[in-house]
């Protein structure tokens, strides 16, 4: 060696240093972006969570208050309900549909572009134009679904009505989203091994037995993939509630964000309580998040 | 224009021309003589250019702002060429053209003053609260109209100008005096922050006379609860008619309210220190509203939203819709029956009808504030105001707009109906949170009304509401 | 650091293309390279062989700047390397899968180093020119590389390395993508190419025909440390070890395990066959597990009888060709290979008797390593 | 995608078996084939029935739109909700604003996430694992529970009311990131190696090599962040209140609740609103759908 291992040092230092700049050149922008409009946002609402006041002028610490405050306030509760039963009633239709769906068009030949094409368009549909297209549908003078009971005979029914509203909102979300994990699927469907199926084919296996005994197990993960993404998707409707519902009848369509919304904007000095909500809201994500990751990762193995 | 208009119009160009009346009022003038703002504006300024050598205004004082001179004198209005600039309203849309409405007024204005320019933004109903105050925090609106709701609010913080010393000054006063409710502004705090353009009914109902008259009733059917709950229920033909439809008002707003003053109770005591929600009369006409539903007398919550209502009313589908006043210009010009408006029965304890106001307000980030006063000046006097609340449906809050042409366009059942509304009007209890409470007591009465809670747990909750949003 | 480096240049006044020493590469706690010595005459062809996993493609990489080295120094053209920025170190590489911009056509392929330097277009051209005519691909220049085949690739990456005229030329396996027959071809084209361009060129491999073929210089590696270093013919001949002996050469070396006994002060090996070792009483040795090596071609089918012959059964016949394997069982049950020509008759289950010719056995140490008898020449 | 449909290399045996099979059911097939097709169908038609009855609106008057049995063709067609949208409403204004918002957030953030992408996938950098593993984790978060840090930051910045407050916090969403660092590390080591040697520089690499590479994965990044952004209506509805700045969602939101029920206007407005990405839709149809499949975080 004809440098010391001091010169070594300090030139693999100068290096390094000069590898992680161009490096942090690339991700830099983003990387600040993400910073301070995710991550500081993210560890703000825990600092919000903590205060009391409103969003502009001063707040003071109340510590854990808003927290300890929150079961008992009217409304939050329900809003937590509501969101839970909203997924409940949302996110199996979406994704029995969106497979069953998928099991049809991932094995078919003529038409397929033509039909994933009209599958996935409701997909694109921002939420507030979804809500009003909905109003067209439920209306009780000339909404379609009344035209067709009348059509049938059958005394039109109050869509939005308290009992109602929640279903037809979660009925909603399902046409808006089945097209997309229904496309998901058909490209999970289509990437499954031949040689099985054409095994199993020889074996005389049934349709069914092979959608039981193979399709099913070969897809768990994305399956699993996809029952937490919409679930977190599903925590966040906001815009079509307000559209079509405004929260209505009653509380009976006001979800999480919906709430929250309405404690920032809408209402005086609320805006810990805000953030409490949005926090609860929040972890749940992450432990979703996490959970998944989690799992995930560990069967990796056996896949 | 018919001849006598031309002649009236002559005299006023030639008075104007003489300056015997200042230009403000010349225009003020032709434009309560029913001519177009468009036209007006050409006049002034065929007869301005006709006479160019003549100063058509006393010259303004040479400083901006609120000198202390201004307080000592009356001041003159500033010269035309004085006031220039953009002025941003955010206001809430209270009929289908409600843009064009200001538009109208804004031409007059502009046969003053050329220079100035307007953008009218609406807010909605739904988001009106959120919109006023990140449009105030951002500076992004000169003059809002709000409603008195959520004037107590206002009241306590800082993001409105201050108008106190500009409507009090001597010079404002004759025109002051014209203004009918600026008692209920001034009750609200030692600030005052607005002036008023209209005085307006939550919830009024919208009968259907002819379906009173076959069941056996004349108007009077709401002088007491029992008449109108009989009433009503002789009206609803099953699968064809209810008998009244409430709930239609987005969340329902005022709609409970009035039967809590009406039963004797209210969100704060006088004191504004405890709630007074939870009272045995209260839970008994949240009761009896909730019984309409379970009676079937009024369709299901959901069924009629606040913008279906007015056609299916007009449809006969409903007897009674209970709505705001802004209604009436939602319903078709003709409807193949007599209708009318009128107040709700009374309750146990008295009978109550909602009123609020709507303020012109100046955002106090706005760097022309003396630009912005001119201009509210503009919107609120009398034939804005009688031109605005004609085409809104509501009525106005200036004692002179009935003679500058109110009445003209709006149904008649308004006019006709004012002395009633008049007769039991109530405003809202003067505590900032007021509007806070409203929106989430109406949404809990619902959950009543939909059958998800009891009258008593209601109420309760309601009691509950109150405390936690004053923080009792 | 251009002056630290050009100082060390002209301290040592290297004559070496290409110096290493004492690379160490560590990941983590595994050592890929364990302090590797080597140095590179200007125009010679080095070949890295060795299985895969040995490190020779780790240590070509760190040659190439490609990857950092733990410990140790790399002098290429004399100027220390190890804080050069690949570009900068005046090498061009081959690698396995070519790595032919997918985008871009052969011409621009080609040409991109040159373009990338600032270099006029015109010289581009030439160049471009020059270089696809050495390796006739004139006529593919304007096609994409999904369109060549797999010897038209290699042959569009040499051409890139070419164009740069570089101090030296580091190929990472380029033959083994291709199949039996193009690899053949493409070897000696490879070397055809070398004496033309007559530059240094480091040549990884673990294809020991590659290395015996190709190489002036053989690296034979494994486990990160370099086991021997010299020209094919000594690396087949002279072994240093066992795992050399093992590696190179097809079939591999016949290797028998025994021991080393002195009995009545001589010594001798005692294994599954009796050979009389000339060297050994001088070698520096002591008793012990030892094995001693035989080619396969240095074993001879002899007659019954012959001095220093032993018996074994031929267990299977593989005609490859100019020759035949033979595969053989000798009576302790250890197994040989021997090479006769395809003239000799022999049948599977046959006794035949075997001979060794004479200087042909190495001995190696308990260790592996290959003792040096006094016998041996020089 | 229609590579993957061929069948794999499979024994022979089983495709042999398959093929008599298949021969012996060709008429079963047929009728199979038309079960899939009669089902597919009346899902398409459900799914599309929603947008013929708004559609169908859109051309009738107000009585029209209220008579029963309704027309189901709009013949003749009435115009005037459309006239009524384009002329005195700030539609047009609110599609502009779209437009430019969803384009520059589209524009900017491909070439920042790609580079980002680039920087995990490919470069060294200490803390790579922490800063991906937090990426990942915040992926889910949505900006609908962000907004009271959200808007008290962008507030204090003073952006409120500037495109800027529109168009920066979108910017922080590590979706695409996560999906550039994917694609890029799907190609092969060897080719930035070579460009290395070939005297190219970081930035280099990443413009002649990576981008021209992972062209398909921008298009696919490019429709998923301009349909979202497409879509966004709480962070635009509560970061500005100036009219010039009303996003289509938004304004689109606000003619719900202007005085009065006009449904022939709304749904005019729906229709219009969803022509652009329609339209989108229709010419880059591989890459939206493709989109779905991006959402395919699976590792």
């Amino acid at each position: 060696m004809r440098l010391s291992p001091g010169q070594h040092r300090q030139l693999r230092r100068q290096a390094r240093l000069k590898r992680e700049l161009t490096a942090w050149l690339f991700l830099g922008p983003m990387f600040v972006f993400f910073v301070v409009f995710l991550v500081v946002p993210v560890v703000g609402t825990v600092w919000w969570s903590t205060q009391a006041g409103g969003i502009v002028g001063g707040t003071t610490n109340v510590g854990l208050q808003n927290f300890q405050r929150l079961p008992d306030l009217v409304g939050a509760t329900t809003a937590i309900q509501n969101t839970l039963i909203f997924a409940l009633l949302s996110i199996p239709p979406i994704l029995i549909g969106a497979l069953a769906i998928s099991l049809v068009l991932a094995r078919i030949g003529r038409g397929a572009a033509a039909y994933r094409f009209f599958v996935y368009f409701p997909v694109l549909v921002p939420g507030v134009v979804a809500g009003l297209i909905w109003l067209f549908l439920t209306n009780v003078d000339f909404g379609l679904f009344d035209n067709v009971l009348r059509a049938f005979g059958v005394q039109p029914v109050t869509w939005l009505g308290s009992d109602t509203a929640l279903g037809v909102l979660a009925a909603l979300d399902v046409w808006r989203n089945v097209g997309y994990w229904a496309i998901f699927f058909v490209a999970a469907i289509i990437g499954l091994p031949e040689e099985l199926y054409q095994a199993a084919n020889l074996d005389g296996a049934s349709t069914a037995k092979r959608f039981w005994y193979l399709t099913l197990p070969l897809m768990r993960r994305i399956l699993f993939f996809a029952i937490v993404v919409s679930t977190i998707w599903g925590l966040q409707v906001f815009d079509t509630a307000l559209v079509l519902t405004n929260g209505g009848p009653g509380t009976a369509t006001t979800t999480i964000i919906f709430r929250v919304w309405q404690y920032v904007f809408g209402t005086n000095d609320k805006v810990g309580f805000a953030a409490a909500i949005s926090l609860v809201l929040i972890a749940a994500i992450l432990t979703l998040t996490l959970t998944q990751m989690r799992l995930l990762r560990s069967r990796r193995g056996d896949d | 224009m018919d001849k006598q208009m031309e002649r009236q119009t002559e005299e006023l160009a030639n008075a104007y021309l003489a300056r015997q009346m200042s230009r403000r009022t010349f225009v003020t003038r032709l434009l309560a003589l029913g001519i177009a703002p468009a036209a007006v504006g050409a006049i002034v300024a065929a007869c301005s250019s006709a006479a160019t050598t003549v100063p058509s205004v006393p010259p303004a004082p040479s400083s901006g702002g609120s000198s202390p001179a201004a307080s000592l004198g009356p001041q003159p209005s500033p010269s035309a060429a004085d006031l220039k600039g953009n002025v941003r309203f955010l206001i809430g849309p209270w009929s289908s053209d409600e843009v064009a409405h200001h538009q109208h007024i804004a031409q007059g204005f502009n046969a003053i003053y050329p220079n100035v320019t307007f953008d009218f933004r609406l807010y909605q109903w739904d988001t009106a609260s959120q919109e006023i105050n990140t449009s105030l925090t951002e500076g992004a609106h000169d003059i809002y109209m709000t409603t008195e709701s959520s004037y107590p609010d206002y009241e306590s913080k800082t993001g409105f100008s201050d108008l106190t010393s500009k409507i009090t000054d001597p010079s404002f006063a004759g025109e002051l005096a014209k203004y009918q409710y600026m008692d209920r502004i001034k009750s609200y705090g030692p600030k005052i922050l607005g002036l008023p353009i209209s005085f307006h009914v939550e919830d009024a109902m919208f009968v259907n006379m002819d379906m009173v008259q076959a069941a056996g009733f004349d108007e009077h059917f709401i002088d007491s609860y029992p008449t109108f709950l009989d009433c009503v229920t002789k009206m609803t033909k099953k699968g064809q008619t209810y008998g009244m439809g409430i709930g239609i008002q987005l969340g329902g707003y005022a709609e409970w309210y009035q039967r809590l003053r009406a039963a004797g109770g209210s969100y704060l005591t006088p004191d504004l220190k405890s709630p007074n929600v939870n009272l045995p009369a209260v839970v008994e006409v949240t009761d009896q509203m909730a019984s309409l539903f379970k009676l079937g007398i009024a369709p299901p919550l959901g069924t009629y939203t606040y913008d279906a209502a007015p056609a299916a009313f007009a449809a006969g589908k409903m007897a009674i819709y209970s709505s705001d006043l802004a209604s009436t210009t939602a319903l078709p010009a003709s409807v193949p029956f007599t209708w009318k408006l009128l107040p709700y029965p009374p309750g146990p304890v008295s009978q109550v009808n909602f009123n609020d106001l709507s303020i012109y307000m100046i955002n106090s980030k706005t760097a022309d504030q003396d630009l912005a006063w001119e201009v509210v000046k503009w919107w609120t006097n009398g034939s804005s105001d009688a031109y605005w609340a004609d085409n809104s449906g509501t009525y106005p809050a200036r004692s002179d707009a009935a003679t500058l042409g109110y009445g003209t366009n709006s149904a008649p059942q308004l006019a006709e109906a004012l002395p009633l509304f008049q007769a039991h009007a109530v405003g809202l209890e003067n505590f900032p949170q007021w509007s806070d409470v409203e929106n989430l007591a109406e949404a809990e009465i619902q959950n009543c009304y939909a059958g998800k809670e009891t009258a008593a747990q209601a109420v309760a909750n309601v009691e509950k509401i109150v405390k936690q949003e004053v923080g009792i | 650091m251009t002056t630290t480096a050009s100082t060390t240049d002209s301290a040592t006044g290297t004559q070496y293309a290409i110096e290493i020493l004492g690379v160490t590469k560590r990941y983590g706690k595994i050592t890929a390279l364990g302090g590797v010595d080597l140095d590179i005459e200007p125009g010679e062809f080095v070949v890295l062989l060795g299985p895969s996993g040995c490190g020779k493609s780790t240590l070509l990489k760190i040659i190439a700047g490609l990857e950092d080295l733990t410990e140790g120094e790399v002098y290429i053209g004399g100027k220390l390397a190890n804080y050069l920025k690949p570009s900068a170190r005046d090498v061009a590489m081959v690698f396995q899968n070519y790595a032919l911009y997918p985008h871009m056509t052969v011409r621009a392929n080609i040409g991109f180093p040159l373009k990338m330097a600032g270099r006029p277009k015109g010289e581009i051209e030439q160049q471009v020119a020059f270089a696809s005519g050495l390796l006739q691909i004139g006529s593919e220049l304007d096609k994409y590389p999904d369109e060549l085949s797999g010897g038209q690739r290699q042959r569009v990456a040499l051409g890139r390395a070419i164009v740069r005229q570089p101090l030296a030329f580091l190929m990472d396996e380029p033959l083994s993508n291709l199949d039996a027959l193009l690899r053949v071809q493409m070897r000696s084209e490879l070397l055809r190419l070398h004496k033309r361009v007559g530059r240094t060129t480091v040549y990884v491999t673990h294809d020991q025909i590659e290395a015996m073929t190709m190489a002036d210089r053989v690296v034979v590696m494994r486990n990160g440390l370099i086991q021997q270093i010299g020209p094919p013919d000594e690396v087949y001949r002279r072994p240093a070890n066992r795992f050399v002996a093992s590696f190179v050469g097809s079939p591999p070396m016949n290797i028998l395990d025994g021991r080393i006994e002195t009995a009545d002060g001589r010594r001798r090996f005692a294994g599954p066959i009796p050979v009389e070792i000339p060297g050994l009483a001088g070698a520096t040795l002591d008793d012990g597990p030892a094995a001693i090596g035989i080619r396969s071609e240095e074993l001879v089918l002899t007659g019954v009888g012959t001095a220093g012959s032993f018996p074994a059964v031929i267990e299977l016949v593989e005609p490859v060709g100019a020759d035949i394997f033979l595969t053989a069982t000798v009576e302790g049950g250890a197994i040989i290979t021997i090479r006769v020509d395809a003239e000799t008759n022999v049948a599977e289950g046959e006794n035949v008797q075997v001979s060794i010719a004479p200087g042909a056995i190495r001995v190696f140490d308990g260790a592996g390593d290959r003792v040096r008898l006094t016998s041996d020449a020089a | 995608m229609s590579a993957a449909v061929e069948p794999r290399h499979g024994a022979p045996a089983a495709l042999a078996a398959i093929a008599a099979e298949h021969a012996r059911s060709r008429r079963g097939r047929r009728l199979r084939g038309l079960g899939k097709h009669a089902i597919l169908i009346v899902v398409t038609l459900l799914l599309v029935a929603p947008f013929y009855y708004v559609v169908l609106a859109s051309f009738k008057n107000s009585t029209e739109i209220f008579t029963y049995p309704p027309k189901l063709l709009p013949i003749p067609p009435f115009l005037g909700n459309y006239q009524k949208l384009l002329g005195s409403t700030g539609f047009l204004r609110w599609m502009f604003n779209t437009l430019l918002v969803a384009g520059t957030v589209t524009l900017v953030k491909v070439f920042m996430d790609s580079m980002a992408g680039y920087a995990l996938a490919k470069l060294q950098l200490t803390g790579k694992r922490l800063i991906f593993l937090s990426m990942l984790i915040l992926l889910m978060v949505p900006l609908g529970a962000l907004i009271v840090p959200l808007w008290a930051l962008v507030n204090a910045m003073g952006l409120t009311n500037t495109y800027l407050a529109l168009i920066l916090p979108p910017l922080a969403n590590p979706l695409g990131v996560f999906l550039m660092r994917q694609f890029i590390l799907g190609l092969p080591k060897d080719l930035e190696n070579a460009a290395r040697l070939d005297g190219v520089s970081e930035f280099g690499i990443y413009r002649r090599i990576i981008l021209p590479l992972i062209k398909p994965g921008l298009v696919v990044l490019a429709v998923i962040i301009f349909t979202d952004q497409f879509m966004s209506f709480i962070w635009p509805l509560i970061a500005t209140s100036s009219d010039d700045l009303q996003v289509l969602t938004v304004g689109v939101a606000a003619l719900r609740s202007h005085g009065g029920a006009d449904y022939g206007l709304w749904s005019a407005a729906a229709v219009m609103s969803l022509v652009p990405i329609g339209v989108f839709f229709f010419v880059l149809q591989r890459q939206f759908l493709a989109r779905s499949l991006a959402g395919a975080l699976k590792q």
